[in-house]
């Protein structure tokens, strides 16, 4: 039996209303426009940097692996290897998650669970405030008190080093990780504490056995937030990495990730080199698609 | 009950503001031009240059008020953006490249700068060879006490890929930027340089006559100092054109009356003024 | 009174509509007693690939209380959204057969407004906008194109009458109608509905929100009501169907099983199934 | 046993916890003792001077150019944007990958929106280094963030209200701009302002669009410095600390000022909506 469809008999309909229906059709055209728009803006900014991005290797045969594992970048020599920009991106990223998720994770916990009301309602507000200040705020800290403290105490050749990025990055990342990480704490339901507590277990004991376990999947995102934060930071970094192209052996080697090297270069890049800048883009982009990927996989896999 | 009537009053007054704000500060200029015309000469380019072309700018609003847009990008940016259009003069703190000329670019050479190598005022070195220099940028010489110094290792800190500095500088000295050492700190701009080596006892690198002052100390080059008497006798050779360029026909007359000022007597006494060194 | 009943026998997976009585009586003659306020024919509706209503014929009658009744899940509520087009927001919803109020077939013009000025709507949980008491009630009439405040002032009074509350919230028509007890808001829900001055009003369970006093309160609304009103209520309360309404329709598994006056479907029920669920035999 | 682990661990608690505040008080503290004694009603309206000593004046002008014209292009197509996949679209598998992207979208660094924008806006559609190619990146940036927030402030908008609505005969327009967005204005003020918290602190993206021109703009045609811009280029130019520390304050009291107006309209607006 098929389904009918009922057909439209156009009936008179009296003004009023026909002035309404023609200002609803109008008015959801323009909300498609504006999604439409949007989605626009979408597609052309990806696909603008993935076709600047692919040009140099699909055209003019550059070859991908070259670009990836290539040591020399020495755009006036057409030679375009980022390997060093990468080791360094990741280094500097894993060198901040070392410090900033635990001290993050960590404060988190406290002004959820340890601290009182009033000290936790100065506190809060204050860490927010710390993920609005501008990045460039703390390249300039970075650059006068990081870079000169790691210079004299460690008796460093130089202060611009991997360590300073680091720590910039560490810094940068608190923020993010303390405010989400403790919405998720505090939303742990009550019940979870009172059940734990009842079976005598000591308050760090819940903490750690029961709330953190069941607020993993609101610590994750948290950890993925500030990872993101700290791999797309780009004038921070400038200020304090030194930008010496070479494979960061150790803590001390100045360093130039992948952010740092567009940003240094774009203004007056043109032609190949240009491109290249853009391919440097799709790598980081690919970096973030596959964080992303992963905080889905997980607060999927978290289930509540 | 916040009713999305006031909401919308308020973005529309937020708009009105924009667009008054925008014009009103269109209007109060316009009145005061003598000549009627408001054109703006949009110059990009080298970090050495600019900030001479803002001093220049700056005197030269006192009696026209064409507006001059100074954007500091760099040498190569500069010309890139004055062969695409973006803008009108391009400043260039290097010659132009065979390809750069071939794009139609004339140039016009509005002073000449000295480059001078610079490091940490404790530092004992205060004179190296032109070879030495090389030796140092390119990773042969590594420890201060080669040079008669204090036994330290040698940092050396260099200018960006895209920056006329630079490109002069690896020219008059003889090294590629593929041979320069690796682990050279890459700074953006002639202040950043000077303040690296300024806090770095280690550090050695190069700077326009422009920045020199008293937190660096300068080196001499085989005896000769570096000074603007020096380069004009041609007894120091790190020296580079300060080149104002543009598109063949590009140049509207108001960037051709600028640079007629710049290369008058008075704009010439700014350039000396300012460090560089007068073409005339 | 005659007995106006659509049977139509489901072999399942196969549909059959016995024509019944129905095309016996002729045009004139079914609106002889008590005009029909909504010709409900052959009405079939789909979510998406399932069936939910099965060939409902109903005929609601002008200035009565038609009561639906039926256990939870049989589709009297769709059935009830589909007389003010309410299930046209739901993706996926194809309805075929005819609706026919005051002459004009609800699903062949695509003028929603008029017909949903026409039919009004009182929802199961009271849906009031955070607004104030008078906003809400002059909500209607303002999206009509009433901007005249004495004809606002005026209509809001007597919608506010017609529902038995002004004297509960005249002094404070300006604060936030979601201060109101459940039974108030559901009155200024019912005075928000009247203010359209509709012909049909639809009640999807007014009450089962509410405590028993307010439920009283709005029965009796209902029934002061019905004098101008032609009211439609789907409701579980079987007791509040027999007391208010005139006549009832009891739906089972997306089809009417019987349709007659209220008392001969409490008193003798004809259908079996009739029977079994008003006696309380499954629930 | 039990009890010295969880010495420890409180311990580490309350270690992690004043790290955190010490470095919070640190880095502002710095910015303030470095740059506080440059800050005077000049420095703040003064106009910029290329000989040093000029105050910041067309730098606050810049910045608040970009926020407006940014806002001004972005919360109307945002919110509508957000309305359409919220209330018109089938939410089907279309629905869902535009907003997979918008989400991957947000988590994009400002340097490649900085890059599209230095080659699309600045060269190819001709705008040339300046505050109009700066703004249209920046609306590109806070877009899917006032789309995000924007639907799921539709999203906390009870189903009720709008069948309520519409069951009165009004059309879905009306229910949208009478019930539905009223309601929901907190949730959309609140990402209006985390945008003008991004815009605000935005300089890789400004940077390659806007140019570096340290003067008054004309007009939204003409090349400007915001003021990150101008503390990024202030400390590579001239490595002058304390200039860059001032305006360091200038931007923290800025960003202060919005997140303190921000809690308060929404305190304000919730209090509105269920007194």
């Amino acid at each position: 039996m098929s389904i009918p469809t009922n057909n439209k008999q156009v009936v008179v309909i009296d003004k009023a209303n026909k002035r309404k229906y023609m200002l609803e059709k109008m008015s959801s055209r323009i909300f498609l426009i504006c999604a439409l728009l949007s989605v626009l803006t979408l597609v052309l900014i990806i696909g603008f940097v993935f076709y600047k991005g692919a040009h140099p290797f699909v055209a003019e045969g550059y070859s991908f692996i070259d670009f990836i594992f290539g040591k020399d970048w020495v755009p006036s020599e057409d030679k375009f290897g980022i390997f060093p920009m990468i080791v360094a991106s990741i280094f500097a990223t894993i060198g901040a998650l070392i410090i900033g998720v635990p001290i993050g994770l960590f404060t988190s916990i406290f002004l959820a669970e340890i601290a009182s009301k009033r000290v936790a309602k100065i506190i809060s507000p204050a860490i927010q405030l710390l993920a609005g200040i501008p990045s460039v705020l703390y390249g300039v800290f970075g650059l006068a008190i990081i870079v000169p403290f790691l210079q004299n105490t460690f008796g460093l050749v130089k202060g611009q080093s991997l360590l300073a990025v680091i720590l910039v990055l560490a810094i940068m990342m608190l923020p993010t990780i303390v405010t989400v990480a403790e919405t998720a704490i505090r939303a742990v339901p009550q019940t979870y504490r009172e059940g734990s507590l009842a079976l005598g277990v000591s308050h760090i004991g819940t903490i750690f056995k029961v709330i953190v376990p069941a607020a993993k999947s609101g610590i994750m995102t948290a950890i993925v937030l500030g990872l993101g934060r700290a791999i797309g930071e780009t004038m921070a970094v400038i200020l304090v990495a030194g930008n010496s192209l070479i494979v960061p052996t150790s803590l001390t080697d100045s360093v130039r990730p992948l952010t740092t090297n567009i940003a240094l270069e774009m203004g007056y890049a043109f032609g190949t080199h240009q491109d290249m800048l853009f391919a440097t883009g799709i790598v980081l982009f690919s970096f973030i698609l596959i964080l992303n990927f992963v905080l889905a996989k997980i607060s999927a896999k978290g289930g509540n | 009950m916040i009713s999305f009537k006031k909401i919308k009053m308020g973005l529309l007054m937020l708009s009105i503001l924009a667009v008054l704000s925008a014009c009103t500060s269109n209007t109060n200029n316009d009145t005061k031009t003598s000549d009627g015309s408001n054109a703006t000469v949009s110059i990009s380019g080298s970090t050495s240059v600019g900030p001479l072309g803002e001093k220049l700018a700056a005197k030269y609003a006192e009696e026209d008020n064409t507006k001059i847009e100074i954007n500091q990008i760099g040498s190569s940016a500069g010309i890139t953006n004055a062969i695409s259009g973006v803008s009108e003069i391009g400043m260039s703190s290097r010659d132009l490249k065979e390809e750069e000329k071939a794009a139609g670019l004339k140039e016009v050479v509005i002073a000449y700068d000295g480059i001078v190598v610079v490091a940490h005022p404790s530092n004992k070195v205060k004179d190296l060879t032109m070879e030495q220099i090389k030796q140092i940028f390119t990773g042969e010489v590594t420890n201060w006490n080669e040079l008669g110094g204090a036994d330290m290792e040698i940092v050396v800190v260099s200018r960006e890929d895209g920056s006329g500095s630079r490109d002069a500088f690896q020219e008059i000295v003889g090294y590629s930027s593929g041979e320069l050492i690796r682990n050279a700190i890459i700074a953006s701009g002639n202040g950043n340089i000077k303040t690296t080596v300024a806090n770095n006892k280690h550090a050695v690198g190069f700077i326009s006559f422009e920045y020199i002052d008293e937190s660096i100390s300068t080196m001499d080059i085989n005896g000769v100092k570096a000074s603007p008497e020096n380069v004009l006798l041609e007894k120091y050779r790190l020296s580079r054109p300060f080149l104002f360029v543009y598109k063949e026909g590009k140049l509207t007359d108001a960037g051709q009356r600028f640079i007629d000022f710049i290369l008058s007597e008075d704009g010439q006494l700014i350039a000396a003024e300012a460090g560089a060194i007068p073409v005339k | 009174m005659s007995r106006l009943m659509s049977t139509s026998v489901i072999e399942h997976g196969e549909l059959t509509t016995k024509k019944q009585s129905w095309e016996g009586i002729s045009q004139m003659e079914q609106f002889k007693e008590g005009t029909t306020k909504i010709n409900v024919k052959d009405l079939n509706l789909f979510y998406g690939e399932k069936q939910a209503l099965f060939g409902v014929y109903l005929d609601i009658h002008e200035k009565q209380v038609t009561a639906l009744i039926g256990p939870s899940g049989c589709g009297k509520s769709t059935f009830l959204r589909t007389l003010n087009r309410m299930n046209d927001l739901i993706d996926g919803v194809k309805i075929s057969g005819d609706i026919v109020i005051d002459h004009e077939n609800i699903y062949k013009t695509n003028d929603v407004i008029k017909l949903r000025t026409k039919v009004g709507m009182v929802f199961q949980k009271p849906n009031l906008f955070p607004m104030s008491i008078y906003d809400n009630v002059a909500y209607g009439p303002r999206m009509q194109g009433i901007k005249n405040k004495k004809e606002l002032n005026k209509l809001v009074e007597e919608s506010l009458r017609g529902a038995a509350i002004w004297d509960e919230v005249k002094d404070r028509l300006k604060t936030s109608a979601l201060g109101l007890s459940g039974g108030q808001q559901q009155r200024v829900c019912i005075a928000r509905a009247i203010a359209m001055k509709p012909d049909v009003i639809l009640m999807d369970e007014p009450t089962s929100a509410l405590d028993p006093i307010s439920t009283l309160k709005v029965e009796e609304l209902i029934t002061a009501m019905k004098k101008d009103y032609t009211i439609v209520i789907v409701t579980h309360n079987m007791q509040q169907a027999a007391r208010i309404s005139d006549k009832t329709a009891f739906f089972l598994n997306g089809e009417v099983v019987e349709y007659d006056d209220t008392d001969n479907i409490f008193s003798t029920p004809q259908d079996q199934r009739t029977e079994d669920y008003v006696t309380g035999r499954f629930g | 046993m039990i009890q010295l682990k969880d010495k420890l661990l409180r311990g580490l608690l309350w270690i992690s916890a004043f790290l955190s505040v010490a470095v919070l008080v640190m880095i502002v503290g710095f910015i303030f003792y470095k740059g506080i004694n440059l800050i005077s009603f000049s420095f703040i309206f003064g106009d910029y001077s290329p000989t040093g000593g000029g105050g910041i004046w067309p730098m606050i002008v810049t910045t608040i150019y970009t926020i407006l014209i940014s806002l001004i292009i972005a919360t109307p197509i945002g919110i509508f944007a957000a309305v359409y996949l919220q209330e018109y679209a089938k939410q089907g598998r279309l629905v869902r990958t535009i907003r997979f992207a918008t989400e991957s979208l947000t988590g994009i660094p400002s340097i490649i929106y900085g890059l599209f924008g230095a080659v699309f806006f600045v060269t190819t559609l001709k705008l040339g280094m300046s505050i109009i190619a700066a703004s249209l990146t920046l609306t590109i940036i806070v877009l899917p963030v006032i789309i995000r927030t924007t639907e799921e402030a539709l999203k906390t908008v009870p189903l009720s209200y709008r069948e309520g609505s519409l069951a009165l005969g009004t059309t879905k327009l009306q229910t949208l701009y009478k019930v539905i967005l009223p309601s929901a204005m907190p949730g959309v003020l609140s990402g209006i302002i985390l945008s003008i918290g991004r815009i605000v602190g935005e300089s890789a993206a400004i940077f390659l669009t806007a140019g570096t021109v340290a003067a008054m703009p004309d007009s939204i045609f003409s090349s400007a410095r915001t003021l990150t811009v101008h503390a990024y280029l202030v400390t590579q130019e001239s490595g002058d600390i304390e200039l860059a520390a001032a305006v360091g304050i200038v931007l923290i009291v800025i960003i202060l000022v919005i997140n303190l107006s921000a809690t308060f309209i929404s305190k304000k607006l919730n209090r509105a909506t269920n007194k």
